[in-house]
């Protein structure tokens, strides 16, 4: 038997993507341990997990975000390695710290990097630094300066205050009559919290598809991208349905648009698997960077099914420092793949959140179909966390026969006992717009107001 | 009977819209309890004498064992012959369970002695033992008054939320 | 909440379909119990199970086929159901008797049919009076009248007992001359085993198709046909690579293959899953009917990927009681489906078994693919059970793009430490053959001498 | 009986509607307790010693428990003082395992004394107990001399092929 050091894998996540993560370990032989809520007990993934320990109470806080408790099981219990999924703690810094700090290996990028990448600013500097296109924008100190450059870019902007981090204090400007009070409000907390007033504007694109390209990385300087996803199917900034790749980019901007996710990402000497997002004007064809999300996203199977890498399982092995064996000219893209969320939420009642027990889950088990879920008959569907049921998936050699072929499963597909997001899947996929694919990030909160009122003349049967 | 229907309805509508895992309402003679997920650690309705109290349930004792942890089915370590167990308490005594996932200490410091062991008396506030959570040090209480009727865990063991660690009889 | 019943159904077998079974029972909410032999404490399926037991030692007779063994366990971890899987004790009378008699529910054919269905004879005569073509054949008494039917039929014949059930004392005729020696060993058998010495000859036809038609039953007098499948590459009758639809059908002929098929599942009154077969003589564009396979099969995901049926999930819910909601004209059947099964079996050394420890494992996650396997980097393949490490299905439109698909597909799957069958399936792929869909039954066992010639010239690349 | 069974009917349709595991009701003399799922510690069948073997092993005691079976840690039901386990046989002290999958009897009838318990002395062809596989009767011997120093499992239980179910201490 060969030697082999037995790695032991710490899931921080629930629901879906702890089964994901679960089988991925399997797979490559790695023991699994399972922390999990109170609520949690009797899940899939406690099933499927190597071990699972109960972290604490239900409520996040309690659990899945309890930083003590996630580190303590994992160091009790031998693991190597911690995945934190997406979401929960995946992106905090302090979190990566101290896995450092206790020997275990944190799946994700340096808590540097983290720090980095959670400030938008600083994002857009490395990324103009790098020739990297970004959104129309700059800095201004006073209000006259303030005024010039607002008009010059052109409204909506956005104010914020030009340091500090997130999207604190950001503020949406429609036309030069707010601009003063905006600017006021901006420069003053940036005074307070930095010592600096300066503010940062920059165009607000109102209709503009969401491109974001995967990117890859390990710990010896092999760095490739794994084309693009689209996910301009958005509600109040949560993806509905993504796709890859992104069929409305010309040769030219596709190619654009990889080069420049790959400088930001080498830059960054990025490790592990990170989404660089862009904006993409369809109608000047210009693309806007946005941001870097340095984690294991929803939408990854979209990617798999397009190119056959299995993202979860690079990553581990990633950030286990193997050198990565897959080089750029491997990364072949084939066909087309469509990802709809299915979750627990009712679209009659502008998606509020619906649990309770699914008395009925039958996927259908078709061809071209994969079907991430926890969900089984049976399961009562806990309060605490998102609305996540499931995550279809369909691949197609082209963009029609994939929407056909979505269309088709979703169709099939039957859910009893909660009300789902089903049926509102089912139009957009049915919808004009979005077979023709002119769909833009503001298009379904537009569409849902539509929907309420039953207006059904746009959809194709 | 003598149950205001209606007020038991509405109790329990009311209930049923709310997060809870135990519910206990007491009024003068009127006593209602409900409880929802979890376990129970009290005492079944049966009485019965201590001495007659036996082992695991077979079923939780025979359980799959975690492939993660070497194949020693559960059931062989589970003693033949054992008095108490969190499993099947008897009546009128209680379960002290981990109030978050940690470390288990049965001492203040290594090579001291333990807080308690069983026979002692102790009241509500009795510290019991340690639960150390990345070197946060949390003590554990008994809650109610009585005598430490059993210990179900060993020094350095991790314990997960809301796993029982003592069993209390507790004073009548 | 609903009212239901929990079952919790005993998986009787390993590998890959305990794994299929395990996960089609936790998304019906079902409890699993897994036994395993000693052999198979750390699958993956002792690790999913939601309860394993030790059955017995690591030989198939002391676990996996030990009746006893597998009853008790069943009957004391409180199972309602039993699924055995293929092969084991999948196909035996009397295991099913015996759990009918524990009051456990076999998930499989009743015994009666199980038994009826055991006997290739039997079973043709049923297909005659229903009308359903056969091979060519018939009863003799004398040597005279076998000698005037095997001139009828033409050689090769296959000669055996008239009565009685199985393979047993079948025989091979290539002419004449070895004629009387078969009459009289198949006659003396039959005289002295039911007092009877009449024989039974059947055309061998030895350049077919092999078609097989999955057929699904409930107790509630339900009944479709799922279309048909086609199994032609084929080693020592073990399948290799499997296909649905069998492109090369004619679609009256593939009209009647489906109607024969549902005729004999409606006589024998078939619940649960079953498998008609037929070879189907291309150049005479003629059906015989084969046999009745009473269970799940190994390439059933062809089917589920054409039909989007669960198969296994109806399998399930059929034995326990519930009525099927799937009507014939719900199955529609969708694009072109494949499956290689993946063996550790050395393909330069006549397929010899090659047990050892998986060392590497990593099937690309391509588009349109599905991969049912238990292995992990790191497992010890055992050397008591069959070859199978897993089953490579992928689908697309049509069958020209499924063969290129699983071609990419293998073209990326990476296997070490174990010698596998990998090579041998890429070639197949390749080969012009299989291309242009002439493979017949004795196909794998004619190239297998080639290829061990290395005679690689009628390959596409 | 003195029961007002509409009003019963009542209670028991509202409980229906509602999602709980145990309910308790108590007023004057009237008490009503309702559980749902879980199972019940009552006392199984086996009388025993309460001085005898304790302890589970730590990392068995932790294991997953299995989903099958309420949420109970297995370590809850394994007492923190032990001697012999089978995952931590002393030097000397043999384990006797299940030579096939099957209930353990540890007695020829019900009602009958046990074969052997602890502290009997056997030698390499004493029975120890009966392992019951579909009503086939299969006796378990010794196979080595010494004396009885553990036992694993319980009367009618599960046990699994090669299970640990007596531990011996050998006849140096």
């Amino acid at each position: 038997m060969t030697e082999r050091q037995t790695e032991r894998v710490f899931v921080a996540n629930r629901g879906e993507i702890a089964l994901r993560i679960i089988e991925a370990c399997d797979r490559l032989g790695y023991d699994t341990v399972l922390g999990v809520s109170a609520a949690d007990r009797s899940t899939l993934g406690a099933r499927r997990a190597g071990r699972t320990v109960v972290l604490g109470g239900p409520r996040p806080g309690e659990s899945y975000l309890n930083m003590n408790a996630v580190l303590q099981a994992a160091i009790s219990t031998g693991c190597t390695a911690i995945h934190p999924g997406y979401g929960f703690l995946s992106e905090n810094p302090e979190f990566a710290r101290q896995c450092a700090e206790n020997g275990i290996v944190f799946v994700g990028p340096s808590p540097e990097a983290l720090e980095a990448l959670g400030d938008k600013l600083t994002a857009r500097r490395l990324a103009e630094s790098l020739g990297v296109p970004v959104s129309a924008g700059g800095t201004a100190g006073t209000a006259a300066e303030v005024r010039e450059l607002a008009g010059r870019i052109g409204y909506p902007v956005l104010v914020k205050a030009a340091h500090g981090g997130g999207g604190r204090g950001m503020k949406l400007v429609t036309g030069p009559e707010e601009l003063q009070d905006a600017w006021q409000l901006a420069s003053a907390e940036a005074e307070s919290a930095f010592g600096n007033g300066t503010v940062f504007l920059e165009r607000f694109v109102t209709d503009a598809k969401h491109v974001e390209v995967q990117v890859l990385g390990d710990r010896h300087g092999n760095r490739v991208h794994l084309g693009e996803r689209e996910c301009s199917v958005q509600y109040r900034y949560q993806k509905v349905v993504e796709e890859a790749p992104c069929a409305a980019l010309p040769e030219a901007t596709r190619t654009l648009l990889h080069t420049s996710a790959l400088k930001i990402a080498d830059a960054l000497d990025y490790v592990g698997l990170g989404t660089v997002e862009f904006l993409y004007d369809v109608t000047r064809d210009e693309l806007a960077f946005l941001e870097v999300n340095p984690r294991l996203q929803v939408e990854h199977p979209v990617t798999e099914a397009v190119t056959g890498v299995d993202l979860v399982r690079e990553q581990l092995l990633a950030a286990l420092g193997h050198p990565m064996t897959l080089r750029q000219a491997d990364i072949r893209l084939t066909g087309h793949a469509i990802e709809c969320r299915i979750t627990a939420q009712d679209p009659d009642n502008s998606l509020a959140p619906s649990p309770g027990t699914v008395a009925r889950w039958r996927p259908p088990a078709a061809g071209g179909a994969r079907l991430d879920s926890h969900i089984y008959e049976g399961y009562r569907f806990p309060p605490f966390y998102d609305a996540l049921m499931g995550k279809q998936i369909v691949w197609a050699p082209d963009r029609t026969a994939a929407v056909e072929r979505m269309d088709s499963v979703l169709e099939q597909f039957e859910i009893g006992g909660v009300t789902t997001s089903l049926p509102l899947l089912r139009r957009i996929l049915a919808h004009q717009d979005y077979r023709s694919n002119v769909v833009t990030t503001h298009w379904l909160n537009d569409y849902l107001n539509d929907y309420l009122g039953n207006d059904v003349e746009q959809e194709v049967h | 009977m003598n149950i205001d229907l209606e007020e038991l309805a509405a109790i329990i509508e009311q209930l049923d819209k709310t997060d809870f895992t135990d519910f206990r309402y007491e009024h003068g003679d009127l006593r209602i309890q409900v409880r929802r997920g979890g376990y129970y650690d009290d005492a079944p309705a049966a009485a019965r004498q201590p001495a007659a109290v036996p082992a695991a349930a077979p079923e939780a004792g025979t359980a799959a064992p975690a492939p993660a942890v070497p194949a020693v089915p559960a059931a062989a370590s589970a003693p033949a012959s054992s008095s108490i167990t969190a499993a099947n308490l008897p009546d009128g005594h209680i379960a002290v369970t981990a109030p978050m996932l940690g470390t288990f200490y049965s001492a203040p410091k290594p090579g001291e002695p333990a807080f308690v062991k069983v026979g002692d008396v102790v009241d509500a506030d009795s510290v019991l033992c340690i639960v150390e959570v990345m070197k946060l040090m949390n003590s554990v209480s008994a809650g109610a008054a009585g005598e430490v009727s059993a210990v179900f865990v060993n020094d350095g063991d991790l314990v997960e939320f809301e796993q029982p660690l003592f069993a209390i009889k507790a004073t009548a």
